[in-house]
C-alpha cells in the first residue's frame, strides 16, 4: 500500500492506451470517482475488461460517451445503447465473454493459472479460433488468463494497510479483479483505522492494494 | 391469467419445488417469482451476487449496493448470502443451481436455445446466459410462442446458439413443450388452446402424445 | 438443508469405500466429532482428500490409526508418521499433490471447469503421466478437477438455512470443498437462528449444506 | 551469532524490503521473522490461510483457529487477512508473494531445488513448496551447507526436483550463492570462513568474482 490519492492524482497515475480492470454490475459497485477523474483527464484510447457498460451517465457508460475506450471485453452491453451503437459503427472494438468464463479468465490472470478450461461456449460462436482440451473424455474449451494494467476497485471500507470489504451486490468482479491488476487502485467509501476491518471480514487482503482514494467523504 | 406473460410465469412456477435454488432471468422469466409460495423455501440467485433475492424495496429505502442482475433495487430475506461473481458462476456452472428460467429468442427441434444475439441488428452479449444454459441443472425457457407473426419453436435455430445443451423444458403462451432424444413432445395446451391452433403456431415437429391436458393454473 | 443430525446419524449416511473431503489443514479446522463418529462406527475402506492427515490422535490421524483409509489424496503427510509409515507399507496409497494444484482441482470439481491448468510440478515427477498444454506459448500442467461423495466441513457458526462461517485459519480447503462433495455435512462450533450471520459475512451458502451437524454443545 | 542456524536467519533477513508479502517455511526459514524489524512493515504470509502472522501468543492464550503451516500456535498482527487455501496459493502462484524462503535438501549447479523427497526413505509431500518455489516473486534456499559432511550444493540433484525454476539465492553457514544462467556465484562468505573453505565443501562449480566480501550482520 503506498498511500491515498485524491482522485485527480490516481487518474494521473494512468497513460492513454492503458488496460483497465473496473469492477461493477450495472454501475453498482464501480469506481465511479475514479471514472469522473479519468473523464476530466481525459484518458483515451482505453481497453476496458468489465463484465458490462452500465448505461450512459452512469459507471462505465461515463467512459464510452467520453469516446475514452477503444475496446472493450465485456459479457453484456445490452443495457447501454450507445456501447451498441459504437460498436457496430466500429468505434469501439468489442469481444464479447460469457459472464461466467470472464472472471475466471481474469481469476487466472490473478492467480497464475494457464487459462480456463470450461465448457461454456463449445459449439457456439464463442469455441471460435480456440483450444479444445479433452479431460476424462470431455471437451472443454481452453479460455486464456486475462490481466491489466490497472485494475480500478470499488469497496466499502479499506483499512490504512488496504484491506478491503464489500457491500452485498458491490462484490460482483471487485475481489477478483484485485488479483489481476499490475497496480490495483481502490475507492472505498471510507478509510477506517487498522483493526476495524477483522481479519475475517477482509475479503482482499491490503498486500494486493497499490494505492487507495481518499474516502468518499475526505 | 390477466395476460399471456403472466400465464407463462403460473405454469414456470408449477416447475419450482421445496428448497431449489432458482435464477431467473430479466425481463418474463423475473415475473416467476411472483407465483411461488413462500412456504416452498426456494431461494432465488441474482447472478449479479446474491442468494436470496427479496422483493422490491419500500420506495425511500433502496439500497445502492443491493441490485438484481437488470440493475433494479432488490431486497434480500433472511438467510441471505452476498457472493462475488467467481462463487456465483461456480455455483451456476457447478450445478449447484437447480434451475434457471430464460427468456429465448428461439428453441429448435433439438432444444437448443437461441437467446443472445441477432447479427447485423441486436448485440447485447450473452451475459449469464451461456454459463446458466450450460450449467444449470434444469433449464427451462419462458417465451412467447412465436414473434411477429413467426414462430419461435423452429425447425433449425437461424440465430446464434446460447449452448449446444438440450433445455429440459419451453413454456409458452400457448403449449408447454418437452424436448428429449426423441424431439418434442407437446405436454400441455394452454387455456382454451387446441392442438391444431399449437401445431399450425409451431415450425418445428411436435411429438403428440394420446393425452394433451390443458395447463391447469 | 435437510435439518441437524447427531453425529452417529451422520456417520451412518455414510458407506465403506465412500470417498470424503475432509476440511482442515494439521487439524485445524477439521470436523472432529464426525471423524470420532467414523471411527466409532468403523466405516472403512475410504479414499480421502485433504491436505494432510494431521498426526496421530488428531483428525485424519484416528481415521488413519483406526485403519480405515485406503487410499490418499494429501499433499503433505510428513507430520504424521504412522500415515507414512502405512504408505511406505502399502497399506494405503497415496496420491501427492501440490497444495495449490489440490485446492484448484477441488475448486474444478465443485464448479464445473474441466481441470487446472498450472504451472506448478511441470518438469518434475508430478508431471509423469500428465497432459501438457500450451497456452500462449507456455506449457501448463493439466490437472484433473476432484469431487467425492461426501464433503465433511467444520465451520464456526451455521445458521438454521446452512449459511457457514469460518474463524482465522480455520478456513482452509473447507470453503472449497463445501462446493465439491455430492453431499455435504458441515460440523459447526454453533447453529444460531437465521439472521445472525449477515449476507457479506457468509462463506458458504446454505445452498451448498445438505447437512449439519448438531451443535457443539447441544 | 549463538549458531548456525541464527547466522543464516540473519542473512536471509537483510534480503527483506519494506512492505514485502513474505512466506517462510517450517523449521530454520521460520527463524528469520525474529531478525525483520517491525518497522518495515513486512506481512508474514502462513500457506495455511493468514496474512499478518505474529508472534507465538502468551501462554493460557493460545487460539485454536489460528496456526501457522506447522501447525503451532501464533498471533496475528493489526492489518491482518484471514484467507482461505485458494486465495493463499492463488496469492502465491500469482506472483504477489514477493519472497518465499524454503529450506533444502539439495541445489544443483542450474540453481533448481529439492526438498520434498528421499525416495524409498522419506515421503513428506511437497505441501505448499512447488507452488512456492514456481509462483513466489523471489525464491530464497535458507539451508546447512552440508548435511552428513556431503555437500547440499551439487552438480546434479540426486533428489526428485521441487520445480524447474532457478532460484534467486541461497544462504547457508558458509556462504551466500546466487544463482544465474552464468551459473553459481559466491557472493559472500561467512564470519570467518576463507573462499577456500567454501569450495572445498561445494560439489557444485562456484564463480568466483575479485572480490567476495565476508557477510555483514
Amino acid at each position: 500500500m503506498k498511500g491515498a490519492l485524491k482522485p485527480h492524482e490516481a487518474a494521473a497515475l494512468i497513460a492513454p492506451g492503458a488496460s483497465l480492470m473496473i469492477g461493477g454490475f450495472m454501475g453498482v459497485g464501480t469506481p465511479e470517482r475514479m471514472i469522473d477523474a479519468l473523464v476530466t483527464r481525459g484518458v483515451g484510447d482505453l481497453t476496458v475488461i468489465a463484465n458490462d457498460t452500465a448505461m450512459p451517465g452512469r459507471g462505465i457508460g461515463k467512459l464510452v460517451s467520453a469516446g475514452l475506450v477503444r475496446h472493450l471485453i465485456v459479457s453484456h452491453i445490452g443495457l447501454n445503447p450507445e456501447t451498441q451503437a459504437r460498436v457496430i459503427a466500429g468505434d469501439i472494438t468489442c469481444e464479447l465473454v460469457p459472464q461466467g468464463t470472464l472472471v475466471e479468465r481474469i481469476r487466472a490472470g490473478g492467480m497464475g493459472l494457464g487459462g480456463v478450461l470450461t465448457p461454456t461456449g463449445l459449439g457456439t460462436e464463442v469455441q471460435d479460433g480456440k483450444q479444445v482440451v479433452t479431460v476424462e473424455g470431455r471437451p472443454f474449451l481452453v479460455e486464456t488468463p486475462l490481466k491489466a494494467d490497472f485494475a480500478l476497485i470499488a469497496a466499502w471500507q479499506a483499512d490504512y494497510v488496504g484491506n478491503l470489504n464489500y457491500l452485498l451486490t458491490a462484490h460482483n468482479f471487485n475481489p477478483i479483479m484485485a488479483l489481476a491488476g499490475a497496480r490495483v487502485i481502490a475507492e472505498p467509501d471510507a478509510i477506517v483505522p487498522v483493526g476495524m476491518i477483522p481479519p475475517d471480514a477482509v475479503k482482499t487482503p491490503g498486500v494486493l492494494v497499490d494505492h487507495l482514494l481518499t474516502g468518499a467523504f475526505a | 391469467m390477466s395476460d399471456a406473460k403472466d400465464l407463462i410465469a403460473a405454469r414456470v412456477a408449477q416447475e419450482i419445488k421445496h428448497g431449489m435454488l432458482v435464477n431467473l432471468g430479466i425481463g418474463l422469466p423475473s415475473l416467476v417469482a411472483g407465483f411461488v409460495p413462500e412456504s416452498l423455501g426456494v431461494f432465488f440467485q441474482a447472478e449479479n451476487g446474491v442468494i436470496g433475492l427479496g422483493a422490491r424495496p419500500p420506495e425511500g429505502m433502496q439500497d445502492r449496493h443491493l441490485t438484481d442482475a437488470g440493475g433494479g433495487f432488490v431486497t434480500a430475506v433472511p438467510g441471505a448470502a452476498s457472493i462475488d461473481s467467481a462463487m456465483s458462476f461456480g455455483l451456476i456452472r457447478g450445478g449447484h443451481l437447480d434451475m434457471t428460467v430464460l427468456g429465448g429468442l428461439q428453441v429448435d427441434a433439438l432444444g437448443r436455445l437461441a437467446n443472445w444475439k441477432v447479427p447485423g441488428k441486436m448485440v447485447p452479449g450473452m451475459g449469464g446466459a451461456m454459463d446458466l444454459v450450460t450449467g444449470a441443472a434444469r433449464v427451462i425457457v419462458a417465451m412467447q410462442h412465436a414473434a411477429k407473426g413467426q414462430s419461435k419453436i423452429v425447425m433449425a435455430c437461424t440465430l446464434p446458439l446460447t449452448s449446444t445443451r438440450r433445455v429440459d423444458l419451453i413454456v409458452t403462451d400457448l403449449a408447454v413443450i418437452e424436448p428429449s432424444d426423441a424431439g418434442l413432445t407437446l405436454r400441455e395446451r394452454a387455456p382454451g388452446i387446441s392442438v391444431a391452433e399449437i401445431l399450425a403456431a409451431t415450425e418445428a415437429p411436435l411429438i403428440l402424445p394420446e393425452d394433451i391436458p390443458e395447463m391447469r393454473l
